[in-house]
């Protein structure tokens, strides 16, 4: 099986369905001669056209709306936001338009819009390069919003993406882009190569948005977590001898309930991770949702680990991070707890 | 010595406020048939004083002249009457049902009909329309059944939305017009991105697009105008400036200092400023900017200087921001008197075809009526049915709205059950 | 003591302000001359001019950004957005700007704009007139986000908002302007005249922000709500015969913990109800934290009541409506389960 | 017969790529001291030719000349080149050092110097300023300590933004100059408001802007100007035409069909078009400007067309997407060659001057990193409080940050006590 990282193998989803699908078109700042500031359309450009691969101007709103318009005359549009911190100038249209337009004309029109943009930080970007927006397109109804964690799952999940004919927020967790990351900056960088979800089919093949995936079975607790914070989980469980479950969500929403609400029935306790910041974050529609379900099997409260309810200091990266230590101190302590 | 000017906060005012005298010489009219008519592909920075002056076809004698004169056969223009009046009554006939609480809202075009109508019968029918809520004329020229759009104002059984938006938010896909959305000037980029697509496609259809002149303050008629210029999409970008914006003229806008046309030469690309109540005129401008798009040209601004005859909309009442008068006195007059007027001067219409056909299309709007409301209205008849409410959100329901949906059916069930305990 | 609806009582609030601070200006469309679609501005440019209250070009993007500048430059603007729905289009400047600019300049610089809109349903307002974006603001570290429910808060709360030197995210449940609603619309409206919080001082004064108000003490369960909701909630628990302790919490960020956790640390049950969609919803922060901290004494699940995951349909408006029946179904259930 | 043509998308193309030979040919210049230099109070409608054209005054012989000659005396132009050259080996310095692993990220202005020490000196000390990245040689004018500036760069314990903010993101309330954002345009309207408060307070002093020329599609810049055209803010709004924006050039921001500066007249803002590597004509049209507003009428647009000679970042590598020689071919030359050779025709200046110059500079900058690093590197020295993320999110600090600020500190602690039973 060839090895990929995580840009390669969006880089190959995208590939493929230009290839296979004459409607997708590809768009963003920097995506088409350049290949994109993280050269993850590198070389598409080349391989399908300008009339396939678009560079576009500075203006999120405007990448949102003319991939609407494109959408609703027949195209599938990748778009690109460049950071998701950029993502904002295009909400207005995500919401009130992208999210809205199959509802208000009951299905005769819609728009199969897929945007990407790389979130979440780790990577010395300060604020406006680390933020991670997640919880305010999960409050919209209408969008899909995923964030896989691996090349694999990058690589199916956006060519399901692509193919939904609903839109989706597809979000990169651009800190485990070249390999994964336990959330330890001084360690040595682990490239996918050496990790199973880098080996990634060349070929066509989906992964289903929707779906979370239990990445490490384990019967003493559930971790819940997306993007990087799986791979910092796994550190902090394995650092803490702690035999949890580890949950990979994928899908933000529609939310995997099911996966969720066995694992936490059979372990009894449950731990949410994410690096966005925690007031209002998505942690408190999982906590919340597990909690109606699983009350009466929990054993300890469900804790959330999170960004603090700061913006993205960039001298403070690794302090701000929701580290090793962070999710281990809460492992321990919802272990202890009862 | 005077003192040093200084800097201080401007406030637009318009000319008049209620119980002022009207006064309209702000708005900067050219004589019928002045303006020349450029080729199509003529080079922008040579179609400058288009966005400055306006176009104008019919004179004050009724007659047609000067190079923009479409020189449509009598039939044409008859159509066009019938389409325009039919939106007059169309729009009369529903405010009064609002006012008797048949229908929730409701948003009249009176004095601006001949730019939906003129537009939408100079471009194709594949052309895609992109309508704010003022452009029910579409419609019209279109040929869509009064029922269906009355159905939409009532949300009943029959709305084309299945009860999920606000009355006047029509669509209508095999129509080619798209959803009308309750956010201003969001559709104004999406129409250049539908233009984009089908210029990759290689498609021989342009897009159409209106925003009044108030939403065009909003950052979407900018990231409409850079993509139409930086990719040459075969897209009509309108701005209606009716000089109203609910109660904000249109200098909150940005008209006092420039005409809205003339943003379009800004981004290299034409701007018209045309007479909106000039059916042929309006015709004109939009068949020259459908050809130009179509040809490989790009894109065309057109400004349609007309009037908001009407209230904002029903919630809204003119008299405590404007002179009530205004309407009469505003210089470019009514759409369909004018055309209808130049008929009678051609000797193609008289006063008493005129009445036939009103009579003709009132008795149509009420025969619709009659036929929409079997569908169910506000308060009466067949209702639709609120699983709907669940549907459309995606494509698929995910289990989430099955789950509330099951709890809503439960909910409805219960509450049934409780006025038939309450009967019985 | 003056009676005063809730638009009579913002209307007081603003007029107070402009006169006691020349650095106070209103702005927002329509509401100078016209005095605001919702009136809610009524004769204050006649009475301090027209460079003190302003209508504006409709461009929210455009008014908030004016309004920061104007903030940085000293004034306190008060910016009305017409509608929350339309709100979207200044969600950028507000995030990436309003909210930030205190942080990254070390509080050299700072903008102290309140933001006023008219939120929630019920009005016969489809779907682009009746959102209840808070959660959105919520997740926003450095601003402050609030909702009265009533005159007097209102008025109190829009002068502390004003006289706040942060930014103040005010929202307005526009179904209770004119007077409280239970979520009945069959019944004859009650106007605020009626109901002891439509008693507003004529002067100046203050309710904090950042504090929850028990609007009826109980022992058997707590119902936290906002806005609209808490009438809903009051009606619900007396159908119910249900002796529920109700919170309005009036500040949604920062949230009043104390208020919340004494609440149900004593009741041991727990109803979040608001108006705004579930999914990723504001309800899902307050169960999160509520069962962070009251989990030990919890005996039963915290429940939720929400809007559905859909956009708010016009036709459907009391199907959607969470409104006493839905309401008083959970209390229920919350109240048997054991 | 010739096929009928068809809509296309057109996607715009710089003149060259890596390998290409340079073409600079879609630059049109003026000849220098060409255009007319209108009265501050001048009607817009007056203006359209600044826009179009190119406001020169620094001639091929490194002359001065025209109307738009700022007659500056020469120990201000000396004061101008000095804060260039300063700006520069600043610039290179800290590229270097960023090369070195010593600070995280730089951005420099090589190439556009010009625009921002000529323009702050054209303003007054009480104006307002609203930079964008790339604008440090206002600081330089201004007269920062180039220590705090690099503590800036350091996110050291003196670092004025207390670690918040990637390296360039300067601010400085006591200099009048606002906080950069990372987001680009945001700050643009904001300005405007800044100008707008300046008005209503009756207030002398005016706002100045800069946006890239990429960053003006951003709906932002609309914003910006439609609420200067409406309130006639007392603001200065800049377009920094650099050509690039990271590896597209400025036909995709719209600069292929018209100059940006002919936005400004669309709006009814005058807009000018200057060589922004021109020091004296910047500075004239500052200053042209700046008396604009202040005297009352209103906001400018001016356009610098310059070219961006470094790379976007110190993340950037523009040899994937432009010619290497592009900007040894640039035809505005480079402003600091150009001020230097116009002091040395006057006889103001030498090589020897300007070496010693140089020389002084490098020192300085040397001095002050050496001060700087004093204070802490990314890697070495005293760090700051990490309690200082909590602090500035509100102006007091709400009750769960104090919460997450002690948790913070216990993880610290934790961490710091492991450390030391490792050594131990
Ligand atoms: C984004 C947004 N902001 C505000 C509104 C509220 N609103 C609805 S119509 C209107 C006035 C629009 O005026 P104009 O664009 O001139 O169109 P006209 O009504 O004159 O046809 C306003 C402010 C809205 N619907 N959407
Ligand atoms: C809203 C937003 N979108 C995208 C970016 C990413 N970005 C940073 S700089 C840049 C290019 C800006 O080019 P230009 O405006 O021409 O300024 P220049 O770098 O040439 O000075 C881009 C796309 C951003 N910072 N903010
Ligand atoms: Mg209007
Ligand atoms: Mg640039």
């Amino acid at each position: 099986m060839p090895k990929m990282n995580m840009i390669q193998a969006l880089n190959s989803a995208m590939d493929i369905m230009l290839g296979r699908d004459p409607s997708v078109v590809v768009m963003g700042e920097d995506v088409g001669y350049f290949g994109g500031v993280f050269r993850t359309t590198d070389g598409l450009q080349r391989k399908y056209g300008e009339q396939r691969v678009l560079d576009t101007p500075i203006s999120e709103q405007g990448i949102v709306a003319a991939a609407i318009g494109m959408g609703v005359n027949g195209l599938r549009p990748v778009a690109e936001i460049q950071f998701a911190d950029y993502i904002y100038p295009g909400y207005d249209q995500i919401v009130s338009e992208l999210a809205r337009i199959r509802y208000r004309s009951a299905s005769e029109f819609h728009a199969p819009v897929t945007i990407r943009t790389p979130c979440g930080g780790g990577i010395r970007g300060g604020q406006t390069h680390s933020q991670s927006p997640e919880a305010i397109f999960a409050h919209v109804s209408g969008v899909k919003t995923v964030m896989p964690s691996n090349p694999y799952d990058a690589k199916g999940m956006l060519i399901a993406a692509i193919e939904d004919d609903d839109p989706v927020i597809f979000f990169e967790p651009k800190r485990v882009y070249n390999g994964p990351f336990d959330g330890n900056p001084d360690q040595p960088a682990v490239p996918w190569s050496a990790h199973p979800k880098g080996e990634v089919p060349e070929g066509y093949y989906t992964v289903p948005l929707g779906k979370a995936e239990i990445v490490r079975p384990g019967s003493a607790c559930t971790i819940v977590a997306y993007g990087t914070m799986v791979y910092v989980a796994e550190a902090a469980a394995r650092a803490q001898g702690v035999d949890a479950e580890i949950v990979d969500l994928r899908t933000i929403a529609p939310l995997d309930v099911d996966t969720l609400f066995t694992s936490v029935k059979k372990t009894g306790r449950c731990l949410i991770v994410h690096e966005a910041t925690r007031f209002g974050g998505f942690g408190g529609e999982l906590s919340a949702t597990i909690q109606e379900e699983c009350f009466w099997n929990l054993e300890a409260p469900i804790a959330r680990v999170a960004g603090w309810d700061t913006p993205y200091p960039h001298a403070f990266e690794w302090e701000y991070f929701p580290g090793q230590r962070r999710v281990g101190a809460a492992l321990k302590a919802l272990m202890e707890a009862a | 010595m005077a003192p040093r000017p200084r800097s201080r906060l401007h406030v637009p005012h318009p000319p008049a406020r209620p119980g002022d005298p009207v006064d309209f010489s702000y708005v900067r009219t050219s004589p019928a048939g002045e303006m020349p008519r450029p080729e199509v592909a003529a080079p922008v920075a040579t179609l400058a004083p288009l966005a400055n002056e306006l176009v104008r076809v019919l004179g004050d004698d009724h007659r047609a002249v000067g190079a923009w004169d479409p020189h449509l056969e009598p039939d044409v223009l008859q159509v066009g009457l019938r389409h325009m009046l039919l939106t007059r009554l169309f729009d009369e006939r529903m405010q009064r049902t609002q006012r008797q609480g048949k229908i929730s809202f409701y948003m009249r075009s009176l004095g601006e009909e001949a730019v939906s109508v003129a537009q939408a019968m100079a471009l194709r029918p594949g052309d895609m329309l992109f309508p704010s809520y003022r452009n029910q004329g579409i419609y019209m020229v279109r040929g869509r059944p009064l029922v269906d759009l009355m159905c939409q104002l009532l949300s009943n059984t029959r709305d084309m939305c299945k009860g999920r938006q606000l009355p006047v938010m029509y669509h209508w896909k095999d129509g080619n017009i798209f959803s009308i959305s309750g956010n201003l000037a969001t559709q104004f980029p999406q129409a250049v991105g539908w233009a984009m697509a089908a210029a990759i496609k290689g498609q021989d259809d342009v897009a159409c697009a209106w925003i009044g002149e108030g939403s065009s303050a909003e950052g979407d008629f900018h990231s409409a105008m850079i993509f139409a210029e930086v990719y040459n999409a075969p897209v009509i970008l309108n701005v209606v400036n009716n000089q109203w914006a609910i109660s904000t003229f249109q200098g909150f806008a940005g008209g006092e200092q420039a005409t809205f046309a003339a943003r379009g030469p800004g981004y290299g690309i034409p701007g018209i400023r045309v007479d909106g109540n000039d059916f042929l005129a309006v015709y004109a401008v939009t068949q020259w900017a459908a050809e130009r798009a179509r040809t490989g040209s790009g894109p065309t601004l057109i400004e349609h200087v007309t009037y908001r005859a009407a209230a904002h909309s029903t919630s809204d009442d003119p008299s405590r921001y404007r002179p009530k008068d205004e309407y009469e006195r505003w210089p470019l007059g009514d759409p369909v008197e004018r055309l209808k007027s130049h008929l009678v001067a051609l000797g193609e219409w008289s006063e008493e075809r005129h009445a036939a056909l009103a009579k003709e299309l009132e008795e149509h709007v009420t025969k619709s009526w009659k036929e929409a409301t079997k569908f169910g209205t506000l308060t009466e008849g067949p209702k639709l049915d609120p699983d709907l409410m669940f549907e459309d959100v995606y494509k698929e329901m995910p289990p989430h709205l099955e789950k509330q949906r099951a709890q809503l059916r439960a909910e409805l069930a219960a509450a049934a059950a409780e006025r038939g305990a309450e009967r019985g």
